[in-house]
């Protein structure tokens, strides 16, 4: 009897497995980063155009690695950064072009839009619309890290035990200019680069045993920060600011050698099954309102034209808290990613994670 | 010693406090998260804040609930099904392959065999590379020469069923083997004697007395489907499955609703576990 | 007849054949070639053992290697030791009428998906976890120390996880072990340690051979504890795999380290088998 | 005479259970000693306690004068041979010979050597490097008794060692294990639920019931003198009548059985009038068609229900005339009584001295 009923809800499940699990309401698949689907815009967007948002929180390395294995499908957008998609669209195709004429672009910052657009171009065509932007720098707690400036204070023996940062590519490249190095400077000369980048590992390697631990992901290290265990860290702005709003003695700082500034756009996989979902989603995010709240949650800066007055005036004030005019012109906006340098850097970061 | 031998009373009591450590070590971890499912507090560590059930049942931006978290939920029913379709082809093709080396003989037997048992020295990340690549050709290729775009070629839903598949029928065909070794093959000589045909034969005797090991290993196969990580790993497309889902929740730093969501699969595996032993107690009674 | 039978062959072996060909062999295969296939400066692919030079080369990829091989043998070493005592206790100490329950409590934690476990135990450890918080209030320590991030953690959570893995073989080759055998070495003159090599060891040798190979395997192939709570010493050698795929996008290096993930673990099982001289077919049944 | 084993009082309780109450008894040196009952009437837990695999609740245990109470068996001068034999199958056959020494730690040249004399005298030499499995079951029993009087022990233990052999091979075995124990002369104390190898075997065999010895004696003694209705019914085959006293003078009393016949029997003590007794009748002390001048024999007719033919074992089935009891009667094989068909009618007799006699308890 009670097999019988079994039976009866196992054949059950594949019913509903299959109504449910393929014909439900329209969808848009989102391949973006963490927080930058909020539940309450998602809620909004849904009740005005009736499509359902389904993100996949992921990173700039995993995002291309994942398209690229689908070879552009599965997703119907993706965010990655703007200087990771000219020369991975070059190689993999795993975008296609974007029909700007679909995006209301009196919504969008123009000289950013620009700027996207150019360093996007691949056979002619920009392949990406800005969305947010921010920087990454120091987030210090100043009740046990008083006198953090630059990067290399990641290295320092002061903090031991209370640094952390990622092991990706933005740290080799903050710890080159806190050498006093251009980094994107060599970016055409591979060898040269290999060597400035060994350098740094070299420096990493020798830093190690001060590293709390290697984060992976905002919250992460959020949490960290919060309890005490980290106090000194490379991060973003963003990340710096949210903590500031918890607790005053914790805040983003940009260092000397420069915040590094970085634009995270939409971009659309090659094989979208849901193009006009896509666009949809690009435009409502982007509307100022929408643009404010995420901004507000947040705490990046916003690409939307007109969201700033409708930010609060906390995220301004954070701004002008963390950048100086100064500040603002020593950051260092990334460039486009020559496709080589990605595998040298990956090595040197195996290096730095295999290391005693 | 032994149960039927006089031991010391320090042997005896040493012996116990070796296993309760075992246990306190083997339950500890899941004990505690299920614990701090219920701490009214924003991350899953102590101090006691008090007790809730919002990291249920929540529904604030701030404190969203397992019940109302979409992309937890939709992962639990994407491995569910993902379960349901791995268990239902390892289970059938896991069968044919006991009867093929059980009760068949054909050139190259060993050979196949020896293929059969492969998966159990193949590491998870492995089988999960080398099925993504050898797709991603079959997919290039068939784009390139036919211009035919086929879904399943590339990472997605269908590829996970089939990379679990891939190992978990291993897992049957020996589970099913070592019952129908015990099958008394006189049996079916007898309905064969008495008219039945060789499908017949299989279908009223062989299968009903396989039956317990097929249900057995449908239970560990859908389990095993349902918390496998290393080969989903790079087979996952846009529809992660929970352990994914988890893995990149938990290496975020997490909230207390990873703590609901295991608290949820720890009470609901030990009720199946419970119920598993309840028939099987059954059974042989 | 013999046609039926023939029959009966094809029904099973085609579902079979498809299974082991799409599933293991071609894409194995395909492995194979690509790792031997790099890219040339001007970006096409080309014939090329370059990949394996690169593997030699840099010490990074071979100390990874070798440190992920000898950490497994480790585990599987402790594994076993911890699991032994437990094993003998249950089947040969603890009152018959307790054997069931105990069994069964052994069991349970591992129904309950890996990631979940090794978030228990992340929780426990870490900083602001709960062993600190007690040690605190006990007054044992003046200062939380991380637990977390260290190899010897790591081990801890892989020997863990893989448990499961050891004791059931054990459980069940001790089942089979005759009391008398025990009782009649003892009566002979023989004290606990003989009692143990001479007799218990021996006799377990096919379950501690196959619980070996499983452990052994798992523990090579595991990406979730290491890159969870192995911290940022660790690498594991599945990570550099996954590095290979994910961050530098050179499938043909990772293709390159998987097969040589392969060799090892069949390398290792081999060398198992013979050194005990036991057969895999014998092992897996 | 020596005494190697003597057993004192011995009690052993399970929880609610006594497997052994209160059982007593000592065996000279170089004697077969068995013990003799159904299973499950404590004899196994008697051979552990002996060997030390259990402890005796109470009691005293002494091999050669020394106690052994608080002795673990690893130290005691006594081996078991199990029921199942125990032979490690991870060993070859010279490996199980010599594992006992080892552990005594004595050295290699002395323990070959002694293998190789003990192999010898079980007539296994050669089989030093077969694996158990190789053996057949006659061989492995012997490879066991080896293992064990390797040892040389003060007494040897054997747990029912031939119960899983098939007959044939277990009457082999019972004669050879008697001509070993005498060559070897050690002590054995053999347990057993088979009355024909504790009688074929034995010097001296206690028959044991419910934990309890109802009688120690010679085999002769056991059959033909049994001392309790157990022993009567348990050694041997034999038929019962329950009935009643109607005379007693001195040893001799007269019975009347519950289906009406009046027999007459000795006994050893004096029973009163109306008592209530078991009269125990061998099947070879009822004699077919006895010879009518013979005096002194009970008469009676009975019916032959069927004719058991077992070589020279044969009996018949019968019953008394209009009377249920079924009875069975010794056919000797010497074609004297080969006319005798299902439903004859025939006369038996038996001797008044080969009755048994109990009272109900």
């Amino acid at each position: 009897m009670i097999k019988k009923i079994l039976c009866t809800t196992m054949f059950v499940s594949i019913a509903l497995a299959f109504t449910i699990g393929e014909a439900t309401a329209e969808t848009l698949a989102l391949l973006t980063w963490k927080g930058y689907a909020p539940k309450n815009l998602v809620e909004k967007f849904q009740k005005e155009t009736g499509i359902e948002v389904k993100a996949t929180y992921t990173n700039n390395e995993e995002m291309i690695a994942k398209l690229r294995a689908t070879r552009g499908a599965g997703f119907d957008l993706a965010q990655p950064s703007q200087d990771r998609i000219s020369s991975v669209q070059e190689k993999y195709n795993i975008y296609q072009p974007i029909d700007l004429s679909k995006v209301e672009s009196g919504q969008v910052i123009s000289s950013m839009l620009e700027a996207v657009k150019k360093n996007t171009l691949v056979k002619g065509k920009p392949h990406a619309v800005p969305f947010c932007w921010g920087t990454s720098g120091l987030v210090v707690n100043r009740k046990f890290a008083a006198d953090v400036q630059d990067y290399n204070d990641l290295l320092n023996e002061k903090y031991a035990g209370r640094i952390s940062y990622r092991l990706k590519r933005p740290t080799l490249i903050a710890l080159a200019f806190a050498m006093g190095k251009d980094p994107f400077a060599l970016y055409g000369d591979a060898e040269a680069y290999q060597a400035l980048m060994e350098k740094v590992g070299q420096a990493m390697i020798e830093g190690k045993r001060l590293v709390k631990n290697y984060w992976t992901n905002g919250d992460a290290l959020l949490e960290s920060m919060r309890s005490g265990e980290v106090n000194v860290a490379m991060a973003w702005d963003g990340a710096g600011w949210k903590l500031n709003a918890e607790n005053q003695d914790i805040d983003f700082l940009a260092p000397r050698s420069g915040a590094l500034g970085w634009i995270d756009t939409f971009a659309l996989p090659a094989k979208a099954k849901n193009i006009d979902a896509a666009y949809k989603w690009i435009n409502f995010i982007l509307r100022p309102e929408n643009a404010a709240a995420f901004t507000n949650m947040e705490k990046y800066g916003t690409a939307s034209n007109g969201a700033i007055k409708l930010t609060d005036a906390a995220v301004r004030g954070n701004f002008e808290r963390s950048f100086p005019p100064e500040a603002i012109d020593n950051i260092k906006w990334y460039p486009p990613v020559p496709a080589k340098l990605e595998a040298i850097e990956g090595k040197i970061l195996d290096k730095v994670k295999a290391a005693q | 010693m032994i149960r039927s031998l006089p031991y010391s009373k320090t042997y005896g009591l040493s012996f116990k406090l070796y296993i309760i450590l075992y246990f306190t070590f083997l339950f500890a971890p899941l004990l505690v998260t299920c614990v701090l499912a219920f701490n009214d507090s924003q991350f899953p560590s102590l101090p006691w804040k008090g007790f809730t059930f919002e990291w249920f049942t929540g529904n604030l931006p701030e404190r969203v609930g397992i019940f109302h978290d979409q992309i937890n939920l939709d992962s639990i029913w994407v491995s569910v099904r993902v379960a349901f379709f791995v268990t239902l082809l390892s289970v059938s093709v896991g069968t044919c392959g006991a009867f093929l080396f059980e009760q068949e003989d054909f050139r190259f037997k060993p050979v196949l065999y020896f293929l059969m048992l492969a998966p159990l020295v193949i590491p998870g990340v492995i089988l999960g590379i080398s099925i993504l690549m050898f797709s991603t050709v079959l997919g290039i290729h068939f784009e390139e020469t036919w211009k035919l775009d086929v879904g399943l070629f590339r990472p997605g839903f269908w590829l996970v069923v089939l990379g679990q598949f891939s190992f978990i029928a291993t897992l049957v065909t020996l589970v099913v083997s070592a019952r129908l070794r015990k099958f008394d093959r006189t049996l079916e000589e007898a309905a064969l004697n008495l008219g039945a045909n060789r499908f017949e034969v299989i279908w009223y005797i062989t299968l009903k007395f396989l039956r317990p090991a097929i249900l057995g290993s449908a239970a560990v196969a859908y389990l095993m489907s349902f918390e496998n990580f290393n080969t989903t790993l790079f087979l996952v497309g846009s529809e992660a499955t929970l352990p994914i889902n988890l893995y990149l929740q938990v290496r975020d730093g997490s909230t207390p609703v990873i703590n609901a969501i295991s608290f949820l699969l720890i009470v609901g595996t030990s009720l199946a576990a419970l119920a598993n032993l309840y028939f099987s107690r059954k059974e042989t009674q | 007849m013999k046609r039926q039978t023939r029959w009966g062959l094809f029904l099973f072996i085609t579902p079979v054949l498809l299974w082991l060909f799409l599933l293991i062999v071609l894409p194995h295969i395909d492995l194979l070639i690509m790792s031997f296939r790099t890219e040339n400066d001007s970006g096409d692919m080309m014939w090329s053992v370059s990949n394996y030079l690169n593997f030699f080369h840099e010490p990074i990829y071979w100390l990874t290697f070798v440190r992920t091989a000898i950490y497994s043998v480790l585990v599987t070493l402790l594994t076993f030791i911890i699991a032994l005592p437990v094993a003998f206790y249950i089947t040969k100490v603890v009152a018959p009428r307790f054997q069931g329950f105990l069994t069964l409590l052994l069991l349970l934690p591992f129904w309950v998906s890996e990631l979940v476990r090794v978030y228990g135990w992340m929780i426990l450890l870490r900083e602001s976890g709960v062993f600190n918080h007690f040690l605190l209030k006990l007054g044992i320590l003046n200062k939380p120390i991380e637990m977390l991030y260290n190899d010897a953690t790591m081990v801890l959570g892989l020997v863990y996880t893989s448990m499961l893995f050891m004791v059931v073989p054990l459980l069940s080759v001790m089942e089979s072990l005759d009391n008398s055998l025990i009782e009649a070495a003892y009566d002979l003159g023989a004290n606990m340690w003989t009692i143990l090599f001479r007799i218990i060891i021996p006799h377990a040798t096919p379950g501690i051979v196959s619980g070996s190979i499983v452990v052994f395997m798992l523990t090579l192939g595991n990406y979730l504890t290491p890159n969870l709570i192995g911290g940022k010493n660790s690498l594991w050698f599945t990570e550099q795999i996954y590095n290979q795929f994910i961050a530098s996008f050179n499938w043909n290096q990772g293709a390159a380290f998987g097969f040589l993930l392969l060799f090892l673990s069949s390398i290792a099982v081999w060398l198992g088998l013979k050194l005990t001289k036991q057969s895999l077919r014998k092992v897996v049944q | 005479m020596q005494i190697d084993l003597s057993v004192r009082n011995v009690t052993k309780k399970f929880q609610e259970f006594t497997a052994v109450d209160s059982v007593s008894f000592e065996v000279e040196k170089g004697r077969f000693f068995s013990i003799l009952g159904p299973s499950g009437c404590g004899k196994t837990t008697l051979l552990r306690m002996i060997a030390g695999l259990t402890e005796p609740s109470s009691g005293t245990i002494e091999i050669r004068g020394e106690s052994m109470i608080g002795i673990p068996p690893n130290k005691r001068p006594v081996n078991l041979i199990f029921q199942h034999l125990a032979l490690f199958p991870m060993m070859k056959v010279g490996e199980n010979i010599a594992f006992g020494l080892q552990r005594r730690g004595e050295n290699k040249t002395v323990i070959k050597k002694k293998v190789q004399a003990i192999l010898e005298r079980v007539d296994l030499l050669g089989f030093e490097n077969k694996k158990i499995d190789q053996l057949s079951g006659g061989q492995k029993q012997r490879v066991a008794i080896a293992r064990c009087l390797v040892l040389e022990p003060a007494v040897l233990l054997l747990d029912e060692p031939l119960g899983a052999l098939d007959l044939k091979l277990r009457e082999q075995m019972k004669v050879e294990l008697k001509k070993l124990q005498a060559k070897v002369g050690t002590t054995f104390v053999y347990i057993t639920h088979d009355q024909s190898e504790a009688l074929v075997m034995s010097d001296s065999v206690a028959v044991m019931n419910h934990g309890e010895f109802e009688q120690i004696d010679t085999p002769q003694n056991l059959y033909n003198k049994p001392k309790t209705p157990f022993v009567a019914q348990f050694v041997g085959d034999n038929n019962a009548w329950s009935g009643r006293v109607r005379q007693c003078n001195e040893s001799t009393i007269e019975v009347e059985t519950v289906d009406g016949f009046i027999f007459s029997t000795k006994v050893k003590e004096t029973l009163q009038p109306g008592t209530e007794v078991d009269l125990f009748l061998r099947p070879e002390a009822m004699l077919i068609q006895p010879d009518p001048n013979i005096s002194n024999l009970n008469r009676f007719e009975v019916v032959v229900k069927s004719i058991l033919f077992d070589g020279a074992n044969s009996q018949l089935l019968a019953n008394p005339l209009n009377a249920d009891t079924e009875l069975l009667i010794a056919l000797p094989q010497n074609r004297q009584y080969d006319y005798i068909q299902v439903n004859d009618k025939i006369e038996i007799g038996w001797d008044e001295e080969s009755g048994i006699c109990f009272p109900r308890k």
